[in-house]
């Protein structure tokens, strides 16, 4: 398999998570593509901010959209060649900010691709204001006295919104994030992971994460137990919450057919006699 | 001066079925070999209120409805009232003369008919009075509610007899043309819609708003063009979907009114920095904010001509007849793919939801299909090349291709490099060249008429213009731009200082300021329109006349 | 031609402090009564990459930033293959000689003193050899040091004491004039803020980008102000959050950059509907799209003009200087609030994050009050007046005060009836000429120079222009335009038809076009910079004469 | 009491629920009014769509905003102006389609304020599209062959947002509307009403919701028991699902001041010396 490196110049800061995630991902897709997935079946999308430079960082096709937006140009990819396996990479304020209502969309669909959240608990890249998975109290450049927010819950929300995959895991367990990623990658549905990602400019959370991250003994019973458990705080579970089998959008809208590989050209649709 | 078309309106409630008989109508005609053109006049609102429909029909193709009618039919007295003064001289009023006041014009007791026959769908009567008054065949009548109203056609067949019984012919329909084709019966979306998908269109996403949703039913609908229609969360859902379609090599649309396209700004910026083929169908209504919902407008020229932020090429163009929103519908997709730019659409409520028989120019249609790369083996997605196009090639492919909504390095990976940037950006901006050679291609501008005395116009308001002058002597001449960005210098150098009118919906006069910048033409008077509704043609022709000899 | 400015040049890794070290130094300047202009060039990273940042000094005003400098200090290899050629001759190169190769220069073993010292930030070096080279008294530095960095206070001393013994005295500041008055050092962004508090802002609400942000991180700092930041979920949030304060009667702001602001379109274009006040600061960056982030350009002129689907009436003004973004801003707020329209700020990076000392003229400062009720009783929103605007009631209020984003009629509440409409678009657009006038009052051109060639710009282009004609001849003059829209006819009728040199930071020379077609004016030279770096005053000085001499 | 309608004519069709809608919320700020709290201090704020249509049918201030954008604008009101009581009014297309987002903010950040939505399971105005909350299958113009996407749930999505009152009520059940909407306006913090509301023209569900509306016995457990309650299909709850009391938002924001009411003048600010 050839590389799956480029040729970027790397700027995440030194220590940061994003590193975990970029590594894991690259075993995943090796891990995959040894499985038997075509590596030209790999698609990436991703949104704006420090996570979204993994998209410079992946020798992968794809596209780095809009901050927000991801998930939604991602289901576009999706729906016209559902052939692809898309993986989508979005920044706590980037899928859960902006683009909230994509992401929700998404796993209420049940759109089969896979997204994964690099929850840094903060906007790495415009300088750490907080985000919508920053606590209460965060202080950043836009809440220099400490955020008047409550958190969203990552997991809780996606559970909410109808995702059949959620899990999450942490930058700093590469062998557990890379397993996760895989999961995340063959569940036929929206499939979302959470992960861990510490900031260490802005937020840095290794040692709360070192002392509190602890693996799910096993897959909760059903969707409250899920939401409960992946709102500790005492433990900070990572693991498969929820999975579940559904239809999923892309194959509900197209049946067998792939928009793409399938297109008639111009001329035959002149033939069809439909005008 | 040409034969003035006839003219009827049909005024109710919504929920009524107005429209919908107002269309049978129009399919009738259309069958018969005459032309016609309808225009919906409804509010925002499910059930109640005011809807009327007019149908304007000749022998001779008519571009536009008229205000005055000689068959004029209300179901109510809201509809009476507001009607009964576009009577024109010899025509007929027909009315439910249950509940309302009694008036001069002919009182049929709808209401009361309806509750004996069991008919909840008053406008059979609508149909039916039609065909009684121009004396056309009684079980064509029959045939056409069969076919199209599904429900209730036992009891809706014996309130149209009653109903036939109690009207006495009137009048008779013009003599269609002995080699009469007009068309088939299209809105300005269904044409749209028919064209883009004849050059390859596999995708439409939208977000429904009026007048575009037409365009989202339409595709819903037609599962066989097999165009899919994806009814998104939102419009900025919507577009940036679109450009995912794109990516992964399916040709993409998307469609709003102003307020949703206002939404896809920064998607059709992407569009412009990622260069993905994108059409967007922008059909306006009066603005700003949600303004008026279900009339026209062009209030949204400059708006269309400097989408989104940055730098980047675009075309903007507008049909100025139902078979130009065909074949511009593909011109413009295929211009997309040449070019891999967004470009605009842009059309009106007025030419969007009008109903007229449309000729298919099917020999226009070209393929939407992209410059593919010659040696795929060093691949890369924004190679520079000498006319600002980088051939494309879509996943699954061994080949890495990216793209980037940051500014890129030929490969596709982000840069922020002062070269770099400036390279990229003027492989951009040489597609300028190109786009403008090649628009020439296709007609940019039309002129009808053969007069000196000039009117400019764009889209619908053409249509407007065209009918009003049928109704002059042959002094004046419409001048259509078509197209608005790459604007049609070359064709228009003939008109560089020029004194003409110029007709727009539009209350700052956008257009008329347009030329004036970018031709120096000198408008002697403005026709705007700007509470919603179509220019009557009569009302324009006057005006069209008094605008030269003011 | 004027005292060249000196400048000095501080490059290393995001995330060693080049950039505050610059400000300190700037400080220190301003302390002496020099005049300084700080620029700022960094990348989209939090730590490592590459930074640099240049103050250029001098005993009279500086309106720019030079690409040669005198003093030249680099923390690593990057930085000293990048500037080593932007030594003028006679300058000094300082560098960190731990991990870089030889060169010419004076190299410091900065790293290895760190270590010995403890100390973490060496970007105190830089201050230090800011202080050694010019001769600056030592205990100042330690003042300054104490003040500016809170953290390690005792080690950066001592590290600050081993590096002042290794610089040799090489050179002297320049001589502040007796009257020297450099102003409050301020970012333009900080000159914005406070103009449009001072004018009375109650509210800012937005969503991070750059180059904006700093918008929102200084009114959420400056708690004194009271001017309540507010950081939404996304741009929409944020516009129409500020529509809803305005509605309550607080005075509002929204700011972004072109991807935002392109998400603000549709609440922009309600705004002109509900004739909510709003001021809006769109700062550019190089698009389109996501672009490049964190640099400089004016791109988005047509997109400023003509933001927001529908007609109504704005204000695009756009300040030339750092004296001009405080007044503007406050005018700005004062007009929307006279008009109760939205109005744009336009500025660029350039302006936005720079640094320089800023005379804020307060006398200038007008509040931003609406016209109120004489009557309230019989209180109408949009009450239809022979000037277009209708008096503003706040809640609570017996009264009832309507907005609405549909057309309406008088009293709020929604209609589509023709004659309504018009009626209603008439008001809104009868604004026009009273907001014409009223600009009148303000500078909305300005002619800087004496000379009969002209050089015509906007915003912080006017800076770099006035800097380079400081080493011309007094042959030029630059006009600025302040105003964009409403476009200042009455101050340019003088020029209509002239030729001169257009400079603007955007490759298509959207500016250009725009004088071209609403003045007439003969471009005969494009200073064209589009690669998101500001001008260097001794180029453009070049390019300008050989503008006029090609 | 002055009435509380206008002279703008009704043009919902007959039998639409959203009249009963209009009328509980007259009675219940009727009621409230006559509890103590000063008629003036009402403020609405609508979206776009039949729902929209009731901020004409009131003579109460405010403003009828952008399709989705409603509950943004009603936040502004609030924070400029804490004293209003400021009830938004929404659609399921308008708040939890195009404006999802800022209905899942308000409840994260507990701004005080009231968002009453008008579940018709379709977007009405826009002549009966699928709306994010209706059922798999439904037919619209834009799914004639039936919606393929699962519906999202209204209270489970707010519920996990962080609302800090939710309840559901019936358009056809006018008492219990009218003390649901009471309880709602004087919750203090996000309070969210959805009222199941017969769509006649589109979705009627009358007699589904004759049949299997029941009121709530008491007032669930905790936040997971209220979502399962809240997502019972053989029986459809109405009644308080959730309430809870936490520092709102404004309070966080603006302690006890009154931005409107306090703001300082162009020359007192001039005259405090900052510059
Ligand atoms: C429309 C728009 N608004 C704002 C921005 C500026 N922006 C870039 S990244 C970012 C936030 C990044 O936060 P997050 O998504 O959490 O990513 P992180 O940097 O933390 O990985 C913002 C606000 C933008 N690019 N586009
Ligand atoms: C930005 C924007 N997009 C689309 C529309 C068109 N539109 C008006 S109402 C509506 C949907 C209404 O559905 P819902 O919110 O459920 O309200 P209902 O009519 O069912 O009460 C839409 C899509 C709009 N006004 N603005
Ligand atoms: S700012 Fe935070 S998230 Fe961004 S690269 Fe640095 S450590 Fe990583
Ligand atoms: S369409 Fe439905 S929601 Fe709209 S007014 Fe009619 S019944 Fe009510
Ligand atoms: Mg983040
Ligand atoms: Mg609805």
């Amino acid at each position: 398999m050839r590389s799956l490196d480029t040729h970027k110049e790397n700027s995440w800061c030194p220590g940061c998570g994003d590193f975990g995630i970029l590594n894991a991902v690259k075993s995943a897709v090796t891990n995959l593509v040894e499985s038997g997935i075509p590596l030209a079946d790999f698609c990436i999308t991703s949104g704006i901010g420090c996570h979204g430079k993994i998209f410079d960082y992946l020798a992968l096709s794809g596209i780095y959209g809009l901050h927000g937006r991801a998930i939604a140009t991602a289901t576009g990819l999706k729906l016209a060649n559902p052939q692809l396996k898309v993986i989508s990479f979005g920044g706590d304020g980037d899928s859960l900010g902006e683009g909230l209502e994509h992401t929700l969309f998404a796993a209420k669909r049940n759109v089969d691709l896979t997204l994964i959240l690099h929850n840094n608990g903060n906007y790495g890249l415009t300088t750490g204001q907080f985000s919508p998975l920053s606590n209460l109290g965060y202080k950043g450049l836009s809440s220099p006295t400490g955020s008047i927010e409550r958190p969203f819950s990552a997991c809780g929300l996606l559970l909410e919104a109808g995702a059949t995959f959620v899990a999450r895991s942490y930058s700093a367990n590469p062998k557990h994030l890379t397993e996760i990623i895989s999961k995340a990658v063959l569940h036929k549905g929206f499939s979302f992971v959470e992960v861990l990602q510490p900031c260490v400019s802005y937020n840095n959370t290794y040692r709360l994460y070192n002392e509190k991250v602890k693996a799910l003994e096993s897959t909760p019973a059903d969707i409250y137990e899920a939401m409960k458990l992946s709102k500790e705080t005492e433990n900070i579970y990572i693991g498969v919450f929820y999975e579940t089998q559904a239809a999923t959008f892309n194959e509900l809208l197209l049946g067998e057919s792939n928009p793409a590989r399938d297109r008639k050209s111009s001329s035959e649709r002149m033939a069809m006699g439909l005008l | 001066m040409r034969e003035r078309p006839r003219s009827l309106i049909i005024g109710g409630k919504a929920g009524e079925g107005v429209k919908k008989v107002a269309q049978v109508i129009s399919e009738v005609l259309n069958s018969l070999g005459l032309y016609s053109f309808q225009m919906d006049d409804y509010q925002s609102l499910i059930k109640g209120g005011h809807n009327f429909s007019v149908v304007s029909f000749a022998s001779d193709p008519v571009f536009n409805s008229y205000a005055k009618a000689e068959l004029i039919i209300c179901f109510d007295q809201r509809s009476l009232d507001l009607h009964r003064d576009s009577l024109s001289p010899s025509g007929s009023l027909y009315y439910n003369q249950d509940g309302t006041l009694e008036t001069e014009g002919i009182g049929l007791a709808l209401s009361s008919l309806m509750k004996e026959t069991g008919v909840s769908n008053v406008s059979i009567a609508a149909l039916t009075i039609f065909f009684a008054h121009y004396g056309l065949d009684q079980d064509l009548l029959y045939t056409a509610i069969r076919r199209s109203y599904k429900r209730d056609v036992e009891v809706n067949l014996l309130f149209a007899e009653k109903v036939f019984g109690l009207i006495t012919l009137k009048g008779s329909l013009p003599v269609p043309k002995p080699d009469s084709k007009p068309g088939k019966l299209l809105s300005g979306n269904q044409a749209i819609a028919l064209g883009a998908w004849a050059a390859g269109l596999d995708f439409y996403f939208a977000y429904p708003m009026t007048p575009a949703s037409s365009l989202l039913h339409y595709y819903a609908a037609r599962k066989d063009l097999g165009v899919y229609a994806i009814h998104a969360e939102s419009e900025l859902a919507a577009a940036n979907m679109a450009v995912g379609a794109v990516v992964a090599g399916a040709r993409a649309a998307v469609g709003s009114s102003g307020g949703g396209f206002a939404l896809m700004q920064e998607a059709f910026s992407l569009a412009g920095m990622v260069e993905a083929p994108l059409l967007c169908v922008l059909s306006s209504r009066p603005g700003p904010a949600t303004g008026v919902s279900t009339y026209t407008a062009q209030e949204d020229l400059n708006f269309a001509l400097h989408q989104g932020h940055g730098e980047f090429c675009r075309i903007v163009a507008s049909p100025d007849s139902f078979e130009r929103a065909f074949t511009l519908a593909s011109e413009l997709l295929c211009l997309a793919w040449k070019f891999q730019i967004p470009v605009i659409l842009l059309t009106e409520k007025h030419l969007s939801e009008s109903l007229t028989g449309v000729r298919l120019e099917l020999s226009k249609i070209e393929a939407a299909d992209p410059q593919t790369p010659e040696s795929p083996e060093d691949y890369k997605r924004y190679q520079i090349s000498s006319d600002g196009i980088s051939p494309l090639l879509f996943p699954p492919a061994d080949q890495i291709i990216k793209w980037n909504s940051h500014e890129h390095l030929e490969s596709g990976l982000r840069t922020d490099q002062a070269e770099a940037v400036k390279a990229m950006k003027d492989k951009r901006q040489r597609k300028r060249a190109g786009i403008a050679g090649a628009t020439l291609n296709y007609q940019r501008v039309a002129k009808y008429g053969s007069g000196h005395k000039l009117i400019f116009a764009y889209g619908s308001t053409v249509l407007e213009l065209r009918e009003a002058l049928k109704l002059l002597p042959d002094e004046y001449s419409i001048i259509s731009l078509i197209y608005l960005d790459p604007f049609p210098y070359h064709e228009l150098e003939a008109f560089q200082g020029s004194e003409a009118l110029v007709a727009e919906h539009s209350q700052s006069g956008a257009f008329s300021r347009l030329l004036q910048e970018k031709l120096g033409l000198k408008t002697i008077g403005h026709l705007n329109r700007y509470d919603g509704r179509s220019f009557d043609p009569e009302q324009l022709a006057k005006q069209i006349e008094e605008g030269f000899h003011a």
